[in-house]
């Protein structure tokens, strides 16, 4: 993943669930499970991220809100 | 009863025009004369009469005086000046309150309890005392339902129920008489409200009551800048049934469902339904009712604002909290499913291993069984050959040699024998046995008769002896064969 | 949301309810989600001070927010 | 197997299947049966390392995780 | 049978089958039999080495397998 | 005949035949006929010597066959 | 026959048949009689011992082989 272009929280997670699938589906070689694994964590990483993120956001919205 | 007593009068009347030929009278022996003659007919009589009110003065005695007619297709078939003494006017008016009002209107259809007075100097005067007021709101609701159902035939009577109602009405028309009870308690209201709404209300002034009302609440409706307002309030306080008639007034109703904005109507009666009410999209009690209706709505905006908020809020954290949920699976599903798929893994290479070794095991046993059997069939079939096949064949060579050897002699043996016992039968003793004998001349056997001569003696053998002769005839044979 | 056309009562519900349905049927992202929280929290904002003050506060705190 | 040319797994695996395939079908001849066993028996060592080493991967990148 | 050229055990097979089908079709003169069968013989005993051999061979790298 | 040179079976048995078409020829006298039917006697008997002598050498030869 | 070059089997039989052909056809004399079954016998003999020669050889290979 270049740094350049950081995939958007929804391509991440719909590339995390590819990768899921196909990891659960047996569908990696052992070729690639560690390439496939390294990927997978760095998206989930990524994706968390951006949950916290947004979760904060949303959070502060809602304390600015004040309800 | 009461056309009889005014036939007697007529025939009274007629009576003395006949009999009082020539004589003349004082006009007030003839106005006496009508008294008496009316005081005698109707004396003390009340009569009830239903008439139609073409005018209508009150004096500042407070007296009220009017003119009855009956009207039948355009035409005045009767007319009669009438009178409510301010006496009277006070009991009536005591009694009717409002509707007062309603009821002695010009124009208006009443049933009514008169006396006839007749005086001298202002004439003859139906003298109204009572009123039939069921009468009159009888003839309202005529009206009022003439007015529904014409509303209804031409479309109007739901035109403005069917208009769009802002979920907010904060901008408000108020259609009513400032400075009444109703318009104070209604701005109060809406001033006061507990949540601190900010409604900003216009006023358009109008008489609420009266024989004008409706059309200066018709004006009124028409005279609003409709884009400056969100709803039109028309609101009064508390009436008779007689004083809602202007709500049920045709024209006003149709500016009303003609009305492009929302109307609130806070006119009502506890009991009755103004036309109004019927055609305005938010019909209401009282004004009250009205304001409280305007910032229900506010509250329930906000508390449905608050709740969509709380929804979106809640959404999102579901949303927030799924992919967290989704993204915590992930993870520890790549952290167990590499260990487990490389677990498969190996357990399928450890399975090919042990199966390479079966194989290779079964291979070789297999090849060693083939070998063996081959093996054993080469012996087998190398022995066979010589045991069985040539061996077999030799020996039959053998027997066949004896067989054939024996079979040669036998035959060679048969020939001897042949040979012999033709020899046997050809042995000149055999011969000589059987009678033959052998003569013989000088030794010499004769087998000619020409070698032979009379007198010639030859020696004849026989089988058991020989003897001598002497020839003594040769007797030639003719012979044949030579 | 430009100036100029401040949103009536009914298109913020109704924006409201469109962002609220949108969310229901999982049709925003997590990448959008705090925008769309934080446009909710200033519709709401909006028709709060709208329903209490005048139509010319409204103005002012519109600006204060920057929208 | 030439060293600078290493099969990948799914060679070496699907090389390890062609070899039992024709064992099981009895498509090797005896004069070829070690050197084939020998080969099956290089290309499982072959994908065993291959499993060790992407397990080994595989755990450093969980453990850099940290999750 | 030359040394230097000692046959495979598949043409020795070969061989072996050959010799069997002559024996079977009575093509073997009394003659020529001892000399065919000591051939025979000869030829199981190469085969019986090899598969010996093989057996050793592939026992060898299935224990180094370690399995 | 003398016995010093004794006819062969096959001599003899040709000089036989000799006499037996002569005698069946009527080519020999009564004269003769005596001498040439001793003749024949003796021949037979001489074949007859040979035969025998011959089946026992053949009996001899079979015997030590040994069947 | 000359002991130097004792016939082969296949000789030896031919020779025996041809035997028995002429014997079958009439064709040996009283006088040969004798010398042919005498052949003939030796014949068979040398059959006998080459066969049971043979397969004397051929149980001793088969015997070794362990068959």
């Amino acid at each position: 993943m270049s740094e350049n272009t950081t995939p958007s929280y929804d391509q991440a997670f719909a590339e995390l669930q590819q990768i899921m699938q196909a990891l659960q589906n047996d569908e990696i070689s052992v070729d690639e499970l560690a390439a496939k694994v390294q990927r997978a964590s760095e998206l989930i990483i990524l994706c968390n991220t951006r949950l916290r993120d947004t979760e904060k956001k949303v959070s502060e919205i809602i304390d600015e809100l004040g309800l | 009863m009461k056309f009889s007593t005014i036939d007697k009068f007529v025939a009274i009347f007629v009576a003395m025009e006949v009999e009082s030929k020539k004589n003349v009278y004082r006009l007030s022996q003839i106005t006496k004369s009508i008294h008496r003659a009316l005081e005698v007919a109707t004396g003390g009589k009340h009569y009830w009469v239903k008439a139609e009110i073409s005018q209508w003065k009150t004096s500042q005695k407070g007296h009220a005086y009017l003119e009855l007619v009956e009207m039948q297709g355009g035409q005045k078939m009767a007319a009669i000046q009438a009178v409510i003494w301010s006496m009277e006017m006070q009991v009536l008016q005591s009694k009717l309150k409002g509707d007062f009002g309603q009821i002695f209107n010009q124009g208006s259809e009443i049933v009514c309890m008169v006396g006839v007075e007749y005086h001298p100097v202002f004439g003859l005067k139906l003298r109204i005392i009572d009123v039939d007021i069921s009468f009159t709101l009888g003839e309202l609701e005529k009206r009022r339902r003439a007015c529904i159902e014409r509303l209804r035939s031409e479309g109007l009577l739901s035109l403005n129920r069917q208009l769009p109602v802002p979920r907010i009405l904060q901008r408000i028309a108020l259609i009513t008489a400032p400075g009444s009870a109703a318009y104070t308690d209604f701005t109060k209201h809406l001033e006061a409200n507990e949540f601190g709404y900010s409604i900003r209300v216009t006023t358009f002034s109008v008489r609420v009551q009266g024989v004008q009302s409706a059309a200066e609440i018709r004006q009124a409706l028409l005279s609003i800048n409709y884009d400056q307002f969100d709803a039109i309030a028309i609101i009064r306080g508390g009436g008779s049934t007689l004083d809602l008639d202007g709500f049920n007034d045709y024209e006003l109703c149709k500016a009303a469902a003609l009305c492009p904005l929302p109307i609130l109507s806070g006119i009502g009666h506890e009991t009755d339904l103004s036309v109004l009410d019927m055609v305005v999209g938010l019909p209401h009690k009282t004004p009250t009712a009205v304001a409280d209706y305007i910032i229900d709505q506010m509250q329930s905006f906000e508390i449905d604002l608050l709740g969509m908020l709380n929804a979106i809020l809640r959404q999102s954290k579901n949303r927030l909290s799924r992919d967290l949920l989704i993204l915590e699976n992930s993870l520890s599903v790549i952290k167990r499913s590499p260990a487990s798929f490389v677990h498969r893994q190996r357990g399928d290479l450890h399975n090919i291993s042990g199966k390479l070794a079966r194989l290779t095991v079964e291979k070789l046993q297999r090849s060693r069984q083939v070998l063996k059997d081959l093996s054993g069939d080469i012996a087998l079939n190398s022995k066979q050959k010589l045991a069985q096949r040539e061996s077999q064949k030799i020996h039959e060579l053998q027997e066949l040699l004896i067989i054939y050897t024996q079979h040669r002699m036998q035959g060679i043996s048969q020939q001897l024998e042949n040979l012999q016992q033709t020899i046997k039968l050809l042995r000149p003793e055999k011969l000589l046995a059987r009678g033959f004998s052998i003569s013989r001349i000088q030794g010499k056997a004769i087998r000619d008769v020409r070698d032979l001569q009379s007198g010639d003696e030859i020696e004849t053998e026989l089988f058991n002896g020989n003897f001598r002769s002497v020839i003594t005839q040769i007797h030639k044979k003719n012979n044949n064969d030579e």
